[in-house]
């Protein structure tokens, strides 16, 4: 019962939250609800045994990529922001698709079959430590992914400096 | 018969390599630009010289034949080879090349390294869409002919080029596309194979063959330009450049006649069969619409066009009249209307360079002015209207006997063109070269060294071909009776298929 | 123990509200930030998934999609700033140059 | 290589020489080269013909010229009696006519050109009347066509003759289309068009018919008649004469050699030579007899009235063409060609001593602003008055001979034969009238024209009063091979001929050849009689003549306005069409309609479409997220099933 509240809470909070950042008229308070956000999902991981995940959630989107938000909304205007208009004209019909394919979701979610279980079982990495159990795939298995998404950094770093570079 | 080298393959890729050789040159330098696309096409003509000197007439077999496996699991070869039937264009093709290099020695100012480069890929793709044997191949280099001459029409023409440009690549879309859907199901029907030679003796059903026969047909009788598909010929012709002109009138629409005869009546005997007194219904229209127009014409380029299209329609008839005769002055006169057509597409930009007007109008008198070109234009008149002794008269007398052999009312119809082609050349050289001297023809020079050398070599072939048709009728013989025999056993072999089948 | 369809149902509910706020938002930077909301409930329906069926693979993934997150955000905000300094513009309505 | 190939080859290297340094390095001496060479030709063409005269027949191959399939047409020679004569007379006219050209083209600007196509033109006519296949009279025919055009478009400056060039080569077409058409037939029918062999096979066709759209038409009447649209084309007869007139605006010596002596009797050539095919075919006959004859009483007509010289001697052309039709439509073939021969001398005398006056006139051609000439160029005068002996048939020349010889057959020849003898003997009477005209007005009475030209009158010099003088013996002597049993001959022509073209047996006696003969030359003294009261002894006559009848006159004035009238149903019809319906319409609308049209429809339905690209970022992602929506539904749906 205690694990079905405690999920109950962070659903609901999550959800007011995310509405909150979707919302709120200054971008600011945007990031700041965000922020907050990622701190429920980091406790979300934690409940599920991921430990090693909600740190990096913690350190990279609340660390870097909100800071990076962050200071991106520093450079605009944010006094024009707050008087303009917040939404498009049809946002109407945004909600609704939106919720149309809400209901579409949930209408399919009966018919989700798991597949078999795996071998890290909740012991299992208990015993290796979640870290280590973790790096081990990442490692190993993902080897080659893992080189590309480093690589997709490295772009991503030239690529932002060459765009965001003053035209000279 | 050993040749040291794979001389189709050379004759195809030597011009695309030396295209993109010619890319590399500083654009500056328009001299060495120009000297090399000269001396590329030269050679080209020099290797393909072994065509006609050592082909061995007495086989309808693909000479010169390679293969190699290109795409194995999709059953795609490079297989190229000629037969009696398209040897003459290849060689067609690499002579009108080096003359349209020549010609346009001066007039092409603008862009001159992307134009002789436009002119040799053509160049390649046409010889190589004469010689494939695949029909993947030949459907690449069908569409990619288009490319440049596209570009030619659309970079280099006259003022309403995009127009014209646009125009022409969306006819003969349309009608590739259908062609293509055509060869997608030959693929399938022939055991996912491109191979022409196994299809050519692959029977098909009659009602495969009917569907077949007009998909091929849409996109041939575009190109050819059969009636009511000609328009686009006029506006293209009119605006394209000199070169432009040339290629298309000399071999760009050959392509559809050679279609003809190289799938339409091969594969689709008993459809072609069926079919040939429609086309020689549309051919003889043809003829007569496209004659009578030119008397309507302004424009020197346009009347010129329009005539293409009556003698294109005499081609046509011949082929469709499926006979020795028919087939073999269609092929002669394919040959025939290239070198004419190409001359006098020669000729008028050669003028054009001089006056910059293209209005019937605004001539005369020109050969006071101009008399050797005046000579020059005259022979190529002249052999346009089939005057004996000239070209033209040999491979329309064939067309004539066969047409009228295969059908009496279309052979005399047919014949009455040849009074409205004496009519309309000839009103066109009255108003261009006789009388009182025109304001724009006023103080231009005689045509140069470089034009008459340009001109040289046509006269020489409208009369050979005129005075001795055989050296080039020789070449056909045996594969043209070859062709005539597939397409009247086609129907007995079905027959006796079906017979067996019954049997069984 | 908490169903599996718990955590997939809110997953699929924040992915919307994502979807929702790219959808009607006009500032870009909203819209921004909608990305990064569908993206991590992604992640949450990874890493449930992960939990239950015992497969550290899930989690992988979850890394992989921070790792191009981050590089998304990078780059999306690049280009923000390069627009923002040629246009002085953050609103979808002020940047119709594909207007046919 | 043996001699005979020489003949057309020594002229065609003449051209070849001429027309391609011509301008530059020969110039002034073209002429020696065109000469020589036809001097070479006719050298030849005699030796040929003594041969011929001691009964060889040269009848050889040279080379294959085309072959494809069954159809193999050489290029060949045949040398029997009928092609000897048209040898000689080519070539001796040819010879004549450059000569006289010496003087009358001299310091004239196309020089090297004339020459050039003057011996581009007797090669073809060689090339024609030698020829041992139909397709190789083909290429003479049209080759000779062409030459024509060149040469009466010479001076191409002015319109007229660039018209002129232009009609006679146009209107030669619609000949030659029926020409080439019977050629085609014949092969079909025959599987060959070597004349040996035509004429071997043409008996089996006898009796055949072919459908022509429901009638049921005698197959070897209708090759007849299909060859002789060629021959009406090229000899210009009618329907088809109106280029002949017009092709005066041509220099007068090509008037001489080409319309008169050879290139126009082309067409009598080619009915003698197919005479085994006209034979067979009784219809064809009368055809051509009665084509013949109408021809010649027509123009004669027309040629009462003119005034300018050289089309009087045009019309006077036509007409006597008409006569050798006549003859060959009555199966006397050898007659016709008889009168071909004398023909050509005193016609071409008559042209060039036309020339020779315009020479003397400064290239006036009105009769009426002449006269008085004969004390000025004596010389051309006599040799005038000769050509017109001649023509008018005064016994003794050689006009007389062959057109008494073409009479007295076409007597013989049954109804058809009686109806066209009055119509030939009408024309004889005629002929004497419009012959003596001009001897009357231009070289009798006083001279009518300006100052300067009077002062200007000259005989002309020796280059042209000599051939003058060499064809006026023609005219005169040309006749004595024919002359009749009745007078006394032996009719050597007659039966020079009838191996190749047969020969009417007339057992009609003596007494009625007499009477036969004694009309046409009562006709003729008499046409040559009412001449000398109308223009020499009371010229107001025909004036009244003209203003009392003058509904009659206009229309021979205007030449039974058939030219107009071709205009008004050929020429403009189809030049309205091309402009009116197929470029404006069929091809600018219609099928650029439709070819535009479905562009533009595309076109439309893509300008609608764009609409749909607001360039609203979020319009894209409403349309993703509603195509999201769409698909899950989808895939929902099918797998709920």
């Amino acid at each position: 019962m205690l694990p079905k509240l405690f999920f109950g809470y962070f659903a609901i909070v999550m959800i007011a939250l995310s509405l909150a950042v979707i919302t709120r008229r200054n971008p600011v308070h945007s990031v700041l609800w965000m922020l907050v956000l990622f701190f429920h999902i980091a406790g979300l991981y934690l409940f599920l045994n991921a430990e090693f995940l909600a740190a990096v959630q913690i350190i990279l989107y609340a660390g870097a990529i909100l800071v990076l938000f962050l200071f991106v909304i520093m450079m605009f205007n944010l006094k024009e922001e707050l008087t303009a208009e917040r939404f498009i004209g049809e946002w109407p019909i945004g909600v609704a698709l939106g919720i149309s394919i809400l209901m579409l979701m949930f209408f399919s979610m009966s018919k989700i079959t798991t597949g078999p279980p795996g071998q890290y079982t909740i012991e299992a990495i208990k015993a290796e430590t979640h870290t280590k159990a973790i790096g081990k795939v990442l490692y190993t298995e993902y080897l080659f992914p893992f080189e590309i998404a480093s690589l997709i950094l490295l772009i991503a770093i030239v690529g932002a400096i060459v765009l965001a570079k003053k035209r000279g | 018969m050993q040749i040291g080298y794979p001389i189709l393959s050379t004759v195809i890729f030597l011009p695309i390599f030396g295209a993109l050789l010619i890319l590399l040159i500083k654009r500056t330098n328009e001299g060495l630009v120009k000297w090399s696309a000269l001396l590329i096409s030269v050679v080209t003509f020099i290797l393909s010289i072994p065509l006609f000197v050592s082909f061995d007439k007495t086989t309808a077999a693909m000479q010169f034949a390679e293969t190699r496996d290109w795409v194995p699991s999709w059953g795609i070869k490079y297989a190229l080879g000629v037969d009696g039937i398209s040897v003459l264009f290849v060689l067609l093709s690499t002579l009108l090349t080096i003359l349209c290099v020549t010609v346009s020695w001066n007039s092409i100012k603008d862009k001159v390294k992307e134009f002789y480069a436009a002119l040799l890929l053509i160049e390649g793709a046409m010889v190589g869409v004469f010689c494939s044997l695949d029909l993947f191949l030949f459907y690449i280099f069908w569409e990619a002919m288009l490319i440049p001459m596209y570009l030619l029409i659309g970079v280099w023409g006259g003022p309403n080029r995009v127009y014209a440009a646009i125009k022409f690549f969306l006819y003969t879309l349309v009608g590739s596309l259908l062609m293509l859907v055509g060869i997608i199901v030959l693929y399938l029907g022939t055991g996912m194979s491109f191979d022409i030679l196994k299809m050519m003796t692959t029977n098909y059903p009659y009602d495969i063959q009917l569907i077949l026969f007009w998909a091929f047909f849409a996109a041939f009788a575009v190109k050819v330009p059969m009636w009511p598909m000609h328009t686009w010929l006029p506006d293209a012709h009119t605006e394209a450049p000199t070169a432009g002109s040339v290629i298309l009138a000399g071999i760009l629409i050959k392509m559809g006649a050679y279609g003809f005869l190289r799938f339409n009546m091969p594969l689709f005997p008993e459809a072609a069969k069926a079919m040939a007194p429609a086309m020689m219904i549309l051919s003889v229209i043809a003829i007569i619409y496209g004659g009578i127009i030119c008397l309507g014409q302004t424009d020197l380029k346009r009347l010129i066009a329009y005539s293409s299209v009556s003698h294109m329609g005499f081609v046509t008839l011949g082929i469709f009249a499926l006979n020795t005769q028919g087939i073999q002055g269609g092929i002669l006169q394919m040959i025939n209307h290239g070198i004419i057509t190409g001359a006098l597409f020669l000729c008028v930009g050669m003028i054009y360079d001089r006056t910059h007007t293209r209005q019937i109008s605004d001539y005369g008198g020109a050969a006071t002015i101009l008399p050797i070109y005046a000579a020059f234009f005259m022979v190529f008149t002249l052999a346009s209207i089939g005057l004996p002794g000239t070209n033209g008269f040999v491979g329309e007398f064939l067309i004539i006997l066969g047409g009228f052999a295969a059908s009496k009312i279309l052979g005399v119809l047919a014949a009455t063109g040849i009074i409205i082609g004496a009519a309309y050349m000839l009103w066109l050289y009255q108003k261009m070269f006789f009388m009182e001297t025109g304001s724009k023809v006023q103080g231009h020079n005689d045509i140069d060294a470089r034009e008459i050398l340009t001109l040289v070599p046509l006269i020489i072939l409208v009369f050979w071909i005129g005075i001795y048709p055989n050296t080039f009728l020789s070449f056909m013989d045996a594969s043209v009776q070859n062709l005539i025999n597939r397409v009247n056993e086609a129907g007995l072999a079905q027959t006796a298929q079906q017979a067996v089948e019954v049997i069984k | 123990m908490v169903p599996l369809e718990w955590y997939i149902g809110l997953s699929a509910v924040i992915f919307i509200i994502g979807v929702a706020g790219f959808m009607i938002r006009k500032n870009i930077i909203i819209m921004l930030m909608s990305i990064e909301l569908m993206l991590n409930a992604v992640n949450i329906s990874l890493v449930a998934f992960s939990h239950y069926l015992q497969d550290l693979r899930g989690q992988v993934m979850v890394f992989f999609i921070i790792t191009v997150a981050a590089a998304e955000a990078a780059i999306g905000l690049a280009i923000l700033v390069s627009l923002f300094k040629n246009k002085a513009a953050v609103h979808t309505d002020e940047i119709i140059e594909m207007k046919g | 290589m043996d001699k005979y190939v020489l003949i057309p080859l020594l002229p065609l290297t003449a051209f070849v020489i001429n027309i391609i340094f011509g301008k530059w390095i020969i110039k002034e001496k073209a002429h020696w080269i065109a000469i020589l060479a036809v001097l070479g030709s006719f050298a030849i063409a005699v030796s040929a013909f003594l041969e011929v005269l001691s009964g060889k027949v040269i009848n050889y191959d040279v080379y294959n010229w085309i072959v494809s399939g069954n159809f193999k047409v050489t290029v060949g020679f045949l040398i029997d009696q009928l092609t000897a004569i048209m040898l000689i007379v080519v070539t001796s006219v040819s010879l004549l006519v450059h000569i006289y050209s010496v003087g009358y083209m001299h310091g004239d600007g196309g020089y090297y050109r004339f020459f050039a196509y003057l011996s581009l033109f007797t090669f073809s006519m060689l090339m024609l009347v030698m020829g041992n296949n139909l397709l190789q009279l083909y290429f003479g025919w049209e080759a000779v066509g062409l030459c024509s055009y060149f040469l009466i478009g010479f001076w191409y400056e002015k319109k007229s003759a660039a018209d002129a060039g232009k009609k006679a080569f146009i209107v030669n077409r619609f000949g030659d289309f029926g020409f080439g058409i019977g050629v085609i037939m014949i092969f079909l029918m025959l599987g060959s068009l070597h004349y040996t062999e035509i004429f071997g096979k043409i008996g089996t066709l006898q009796g055949q018919a072919i459908n022509i759209l429901g009638y049921n038409v005698d197959l070897i009447t209708l090759i007849a008649l299909l060859l002789f649209c060629g021959a009406v084309g090229k000899s210009a007869q009618i329907p088809l004469h109106v280029w002949l007139p017009d092709a005066m605006e041509g220099p007068t010596p090509v008037s001489a050699l080409i319309h008169a002596a050879t290139m126009v009797t082309a067409g009598v050539f080619m009915v003698a030579r197919f005479n085994p095919i006209f034979n067979l075919s009784e219809t064809a006959m009368n055809v051509v007899a009665l084509t013949g004859a109408i021809t010649s009483l027509f123009a004669a007509t027309i040629a009462l009235v003119q005034n300018d010289i050289k089309r009087i001697v045009a019309y006077s052309t036509v007409s006597q063409l008409g006569y050798m039709f006549l003859a060959c439509g009555v199966g006397a073939y050898g007659a016709g060609i008889f009168h071909l021969y004398t023909h050509a001398y005193f016609k071409a005398l008559l042209f060039l001593g036309a020339g020779s006056v315009m020479h003397a006139m400064a290239g006036e051609l009105d009769i009426q602003k002449m006269g008085g000439l004969k004390k000025y160029m004596p010389v051309t005068y006599w040799t005038f008055l000769i050509a017109s002996l001649s023509i008018a048939g005064i016994p003794g020349l050689a006009g007389f001979f062959s057109k008494d010889e073409i009479l007295w057959l076409a007597y013989n020849h049954g109804t058809v034969g009686k109806i066209v003898w009055a119509m030939g003997t009408a024309v004889a009477a005629l002929t004497a009238f419009y012959s003596f005209r001009i001897i009357f007005l231009a070289f009798h009475g006083t001279f009518r024209g300006t100052h300067e030209q009077e002062h200007h009158l000259h005989e002309s010099p020796k280059a042209m009063t000599m051939p003058l003088m060499i064809l006026a013996v023609g005219a005169v002597a040309a006749g004595w091979v024919g002359i009749p049993a009745a007078l006394g001959g032996s009719n050597a022509i007659a039966h020079f001929f009838e191996p190749v073209l047969g020969h009417p047996h007339v057992t009609a006696a003596h007494e009625e050849e007499y009477m036969v003969m004694g009309i046409s030359i009562a006709a003729a003294i008499g046409g040559i009689f009412v001449s000398w009261i109308f223009y020499s002894l009371k010229p107001e006559i025909p004036k009244n003549l003209a203003v009392k009848f003058k509904s009659i006159y206009t229309t021979l004035w205007n030449k039974y306005y058939v030219d107009e009238l071709y205009d008004f149903i050929i020429v403009r019809p189809v030049k309205w069409t091309a402009t009116n319906i197929l470029v404006a319409v069929t091809d600018g609308k219609i099928i650029e309609g439709i070819v535009n049209g479905v562009p533009a429809a595309i076109r439309n339905f893509g300008e609608r479409l764009r609409k749909l690209q607001t360039g609203y970022l979020q319009h894209y992602a409403l349309s993703m997220a509603l195509g999201v929506f769409v698909i899950l539904t989808l895939v929902l749906i099918a797998k709920g099933r």
